[in-house]
């Protein structure tokens, strides 16, 4: 379990969290949504350790290995695809076991075909698709991902959660997953946490009970969280865009 | 912009050559050969040096002192340029050094050279001490650009520290490291030059030395010529090295 | 008994070094190398390019004998390196060079700029020296400093008028610009000075006083030989050139010319004392530095 | 990382210092003082000079010429660069010059700066030669790793060339130039003293002659650290200067 | 009126796009939707003439003003936000209506309290509507959008597509959007084309004659267009992603 207890936090002169608390369960996955520029990317980069709390406490990710996708594709231009993900591969796993996993999420994601391209002649879409394959790729026991699925089509996009829903019935690990589309969320968490603006705290915490395989996913999946969840989000909106 | 044709690349410096040459034929004129000779007069001497195997015996040995001491400079600068970018501890240790190397002039280290290293060595440690900094400063700065990103990525991704130097800093410094080279391997031919014009008799430097006391401009010249020639090949070299090996990702 | 063996053993040396510049009395040395041995001892010439090069080697006794400027040797002593002067073989090399035949006195640089090798340099010193003792005041001679080489290049081109040069750059500049006179030569204008019978000791040898100690015999054997070969290079200059032109690069015709101006006479440090004590206290006079700040006392001279 | 105490600091780098010292002490007792003075002499003659005057007198003088000389190089090496950088046909032409400037030695040089500027302008002519590819080649690094992407942006915009220039290239060619303003600053100061050490008979490098020709090896060390503290000097500034105005985006 | 005849186009060695003809209407809002690396940037690139067609023309595009929304918000990390808008301003309106530009339309995305932070102090969505606002704020005939509403919450995409519906609406101009969602295409499309994978062809070609303003929003918008797309782009899916 992730705690964070009574965090604050300052970046620049903006005030990003203050006062923040949350735990986040062990082997669910919990999905952050909120206002754009509210405080999720700082949320994951304090999990993942990459930045310090001012105050207050973090606890629960000491030992664990993390893997990350993050809010951009973060690969190395001087590599190939293939070399991106043997890049966090090469110290963790052996040759053999390195050359499958690569294999195999390469081609999950669709990039096997690229596997020697470099990321300069990838679209935005394979750029994000790589990033997200490295991160499946690297063992961890948790996984943090920010807009995993952005500039991917609705059909991919679908194709993709439904992959990671797999992986996690498969072998149920931690996931912080911060997105936009309530879809997403609908389709993945376990526990969704609508966030409020700058600084962040915590509007709405739902609890979905509904196994990840009885999500429908052609039709809206769950009306009526879908409903709940876009009427506090827009309320939110309306205080910070008065005219849109 | 790759695709100029290979005709107005190979006219455009040729034409300025050709200028260059003209302009020196006319000056010429106005002066004494021992001050400027003619373009003809030096041309003869570099026929006659190559043709008698002097430029040979002394290009290579100053060759050899010049890539001595740019190899070392690049051997040790690029870590210590590293080090220097990494930590403000090692930076405020090292920084200082390596101003000093950069600031002292050639007749300070000729006398320290000479005692410690002896007369033979003094070329290649001139050469050294003047490259050293270039190529340091540069990956010090390389270094300060490192985008912080892809350091987020490795530490949550757990690279060791030494595969971060080799797999993320050195790429990202590469571009920086390649202007500092650049600058280095111009200097050096000048700095091995000029370390045999003053300390030893064989090399290229040291025939400048003997040219000028002996007042034939028009072999001095030839020298300097070589010696840019010399120039001109290396950066050609380095140049085509580096679009073969880095076009793919640059 | 043992005693007597080392010394039977180190009579003779393995071999010589000597250190010379690039400069008129080192062609006898290049006929010693060319016979060979001295009596059966190798010697070694090692070509210095500066002074302090071949300063280092003094003080780090990497030389037995160096050819080196007599005030150089005396400031060298007079800083406690272990050496004592063992002959003199230059006397007077410079000359007042001039473009302009309206200059034949000192008196008539009076406004002119004059350009003279390195700043405290024995060319330096001995111009300021003639100033001085011609009556013009040091402001009304104005001295520019500039590498003896480039000088004679300028000279050449017409575009230096006056300067002070040594040889073989004087030969040169007389060779090849028909407009340059010699308008004074420093040799004679300091015997008007000091005397008739004063010489101007400019460059001599010095010996490591470990080595003369250890090996009294080589050295004067290597006495001998050098002042030999400073004989016959003088008597025959033009025998001397191949080698000088093949050794230090230097045209055989400009060589020989330039002999006619080269005082080279050989004289023993002891033989040479007068003349160098004169010397040196005048040097003492204008500029301290250039000595050592005083004159070096007997030990200097190397006794025969 | 900015974060290291300012006590730290402070002492490292006098640590060395120290260690330095105290080497050169032990050292100096083995050699006679005409070869390596002890550091007690060098300071005796440090101070002497600045008692005396002579030491600003001379610095003063190198200054001036060194800063002539790194102004113009930097002014005209920064255009120069970026045209190199620009364009493929300009780059055959200038670069080979930049080449040029960069391996033709002082000696070569002299004699032309002389009938060409006269004798007080060599030193200045001097560093402008030595510094000018040091910024050039920097500066075209920089001009080739400029990004694509924005290039892209302001030709859909329709920003004029010269304010792609201002605004999109010279921002990113920033750091390169500062390596290369950073290693031609040092590089200015031995520049300088060399040129005058063997042109002039004012400033530090002439002063440094007439120590040599005087074996007065404390005085040679003075200048020389004279030189290393002008170096370190302007150094620390450009550093501060830099800091102060750039944080905030780099 | 832009056409596309016959263009043919490689990118490195790989073809993107074939025989690829297109007629973008004046005064309409085409949206472009299609698998990730079909070649939609590539068509965008194309129109705004930073890439030349190896094979075939384009006309129509030569004397329009083009403004364009990257893929990448392609910002001036060394000026603020304020600059980054007063960049592409300059040359083409007064000084004063330079500062009326920049308040209207970073008041619109809701960054004008940021107009003096620098970029890197910007997450994630606020740094794309920075990149939209500048297309915005530019005088342009002919609006090129790539992916213009990713990286932000479905309350603010909506209310940034109602904005985009209503200036369009006050100043009918040429666009052209891609987007991966379908439901902006159904909020702001007169015309839908729908990509196949690379080589892209048109696989469907949809006019939508509602007119904008009564385009539904909170409710799924349009829902027998939405399923026909949707129908279009899974059969494609399916045959690059078999197992997804
Ligand atoms: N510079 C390049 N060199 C080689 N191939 C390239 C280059 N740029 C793009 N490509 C290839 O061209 C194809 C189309 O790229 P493009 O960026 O147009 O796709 P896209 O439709 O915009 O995709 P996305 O929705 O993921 O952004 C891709 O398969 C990509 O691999
Ligand atoms: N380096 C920084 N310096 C100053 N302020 C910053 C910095 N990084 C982020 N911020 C501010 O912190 C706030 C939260 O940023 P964060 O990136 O966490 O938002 P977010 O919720 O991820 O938004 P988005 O969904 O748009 O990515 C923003 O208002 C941003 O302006
Ligand atoms: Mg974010
Ligand atoms: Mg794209």
């Amino acid at each position: 379990m992730i705690k964070l207890d009574r965090v604050g936090k300052t970046l620049g002169r903006t005030r990003v969290l203050s006062d923040f608390s949350l735990c986040v369960e062990k082997g669910k996955i919990t999905c952050i949504i909120g206002p754009s520029g509210c405080g999720k990317t700082t949320l994951l980069q304090l999990m993942a350790g990459l930045e310090q709390p001012d105050t207050g406490r973090i606890t629960g990710t000491e030992e664990a290995r993390v893997s990350y996708v993050f809010q951009e594709p973060r690969l190395l231009l001087w590599k190939t695809v293939a070399q991106n993900i043997a890049f966090v591969l090469q110290d963790v796993v052996t040759p053999a076991r390195r050359q499958e996993l690569i294999k195999e999420y390469l081609s999950m994601v669709g990039l096997y075909e690229y596997r020697d391209s470099y990321p300069k002649a990838l679209s935005g879409g394979m750029k994000q698709r790589l990033a997200l394959c490295r991160a499946f790729a690297y063992p961890h026991d948790f996984l943090l991902m920010d807009e995993p699925f952005k500039s991917l089509d609705t059909p991919l996009r679908l194709g993709l959660v439904r992959q990671v829903a797999r992986i996690w019935q498969a072998n149920p690990q931690t996931v912080v997953l911060v997105t936009h589309d309530i879809m997403d969320a609908l389709l993945l968490g376990h526990r969704v946490i609508v966030l409020s603006a700058r600084p962040a705290a915590i509007l709405d915490d739902i609890r979905i009970d509904v196994p990840l395989a009885q999500r429908n996913v052609v039709q809206e999946p769950l009306p009526g969280y879908h409903a709940r969840m876009l009427a506090v989000l827009e309320a939110e909106n309306k205080k910070s865009f008065p005219n849109l | 912009m790759k695709s100029s044709s290979s005709l107005t690349r190979g006219l455009a410096p040729l034409f300025g050559l050709v200028i260059f040459i003209a302009l020196w034929q006319v000056a010429s004129g106005f002066y004494n050969h021992v001050i400027l000779p003619s373009p003809s007069e030096v041309a003869r001497s570099v026929a006659s040096l190559t043709i008698d195997g002097r430029l040979w015996e002394h290009a290579r040995q100053s060759i050899i002192r010049g890539l001595t001491g740019f190899g070392l400079a690049v051997a040790a600068g690029v870590p210590l340029g590293l080090l220097i970018g990494v930590s403000p501890l090692l930076s405020n240790i090292f920084r200082p050094l390596v101003v000093t190397l950069q600031v002292v002039p050639l007749i300070s280290w000729l006398l320290l050279a000479m005692i410690w290293l002896g007369f033979s060595q003094v070329p290649a440690f001139v050469v050294f001490v003047t490259t050293l900094p270039l190529i340091t400063i540069n990956t010090v700065q390389g270094v300060k650009n490192i985008d912080l990103q892809l350091m987020q990525m490795s530490v949550v991704f757990r690279i060791s520290r030494p595969r971060v130097f080799r797999e993320i800093y050195l790429p990202q410094v590469l571009p920086y490291l390649l202007a500092g080279v650049s600058t280095a391997l111009g200097t050096t031919w000048k700095a091995v030059a000029m370390a045999e014009f003053l300390s030893v008799s064989q090399g290229i430097g040291a025939r400048m030395a003997l040219a000028r006391i002996n007042l034939e401009t028009a072999d001095l010249f030839a020298w300097t010529f070589i010696l840019i020639g010399l120039g001109l090949i290396t950066d050609r070299l380095l140049t085509y090295l580096v679009d073969k090996r880095l076009r793919h990702w640059m | 008994k043992d005693a007597n063996v080392k010394k039977q053993a180190a009579a003779a040396p393995e071999k010589i070094v000597v250190q010379a510049p690039l400069a008129p009395p080192t062609a006898p040395l290049y006929k010693i190398l060319k016979d060979g041995q001295v009596n059966g001892v190798k010697v070694e010439l090692i070509v210095y390019k500066s002074v302090e090069e071949a300063t280092t080697r003094v003080v780090k006794g990497e030389a037995d004998l160096t050819v080196l400027p007599v005030n150089v040797a005396a400031k060298l002593y007079n800083k406690q390196a272990d050496i004592s002067l063992a002959n003199v073989s230059t006397w007077g090399i410079l000359s007042l060079v001039t473009t302009d035949k309206q200059v034949q006195n000192w008196q008539d640089l009076k406004g002119k700029e004059l350009y003279v090798g390195a700043q405290g340099s024995t060319p330096d010193v001995l111009t300021q020296y003639f100033i001085h003792k011609n009556n013009i005041q040091a402001s009304e001679v104005k001295l520019a400093y500039l590498s003896s080489p480039e000088i004679a290049q300028l000279m050449i081109n017409g575009i230096v008028k006056y300067a002070v040069l040594p040889e073989p750059q004087t030969t040169q500049v007389l060779m090849k610009n028909s407009e340059a006179v010699v308008a004074r030569d420093f040799y004679t204008d300091w015997q008007a000075f000091e005397g008739g019978a004063a010489r101007l000791p400019q460059a001599g040898m010095v010996v490591r006083n470990e080595f003369a100690r250890t090996y009294p015999k080589a050295l004067s054997d290597f006495q001998n030989a050098y002042k030999n070969a400073m004989e016959w290079t003088v008597a025959s200059p033009a025998e001397a050139a191949p080698l000088v032109e093949s050794n230090m690069s230097m045209p055989a015709a400009v060589f020989v010319k330039s002999m006619e101006r080269t005082h080279l006479t050989f004289a023993t440090g002891a033989q040479a004392k007068g003349d160098v004590n004169t010397y040196l206290a005048r040097l003492l006079d204008i500029s301290p530095e250039m000595v050592g700040g005083k004159l070096p006392d007997e030990k200097f001279f190397l006794t025969d």
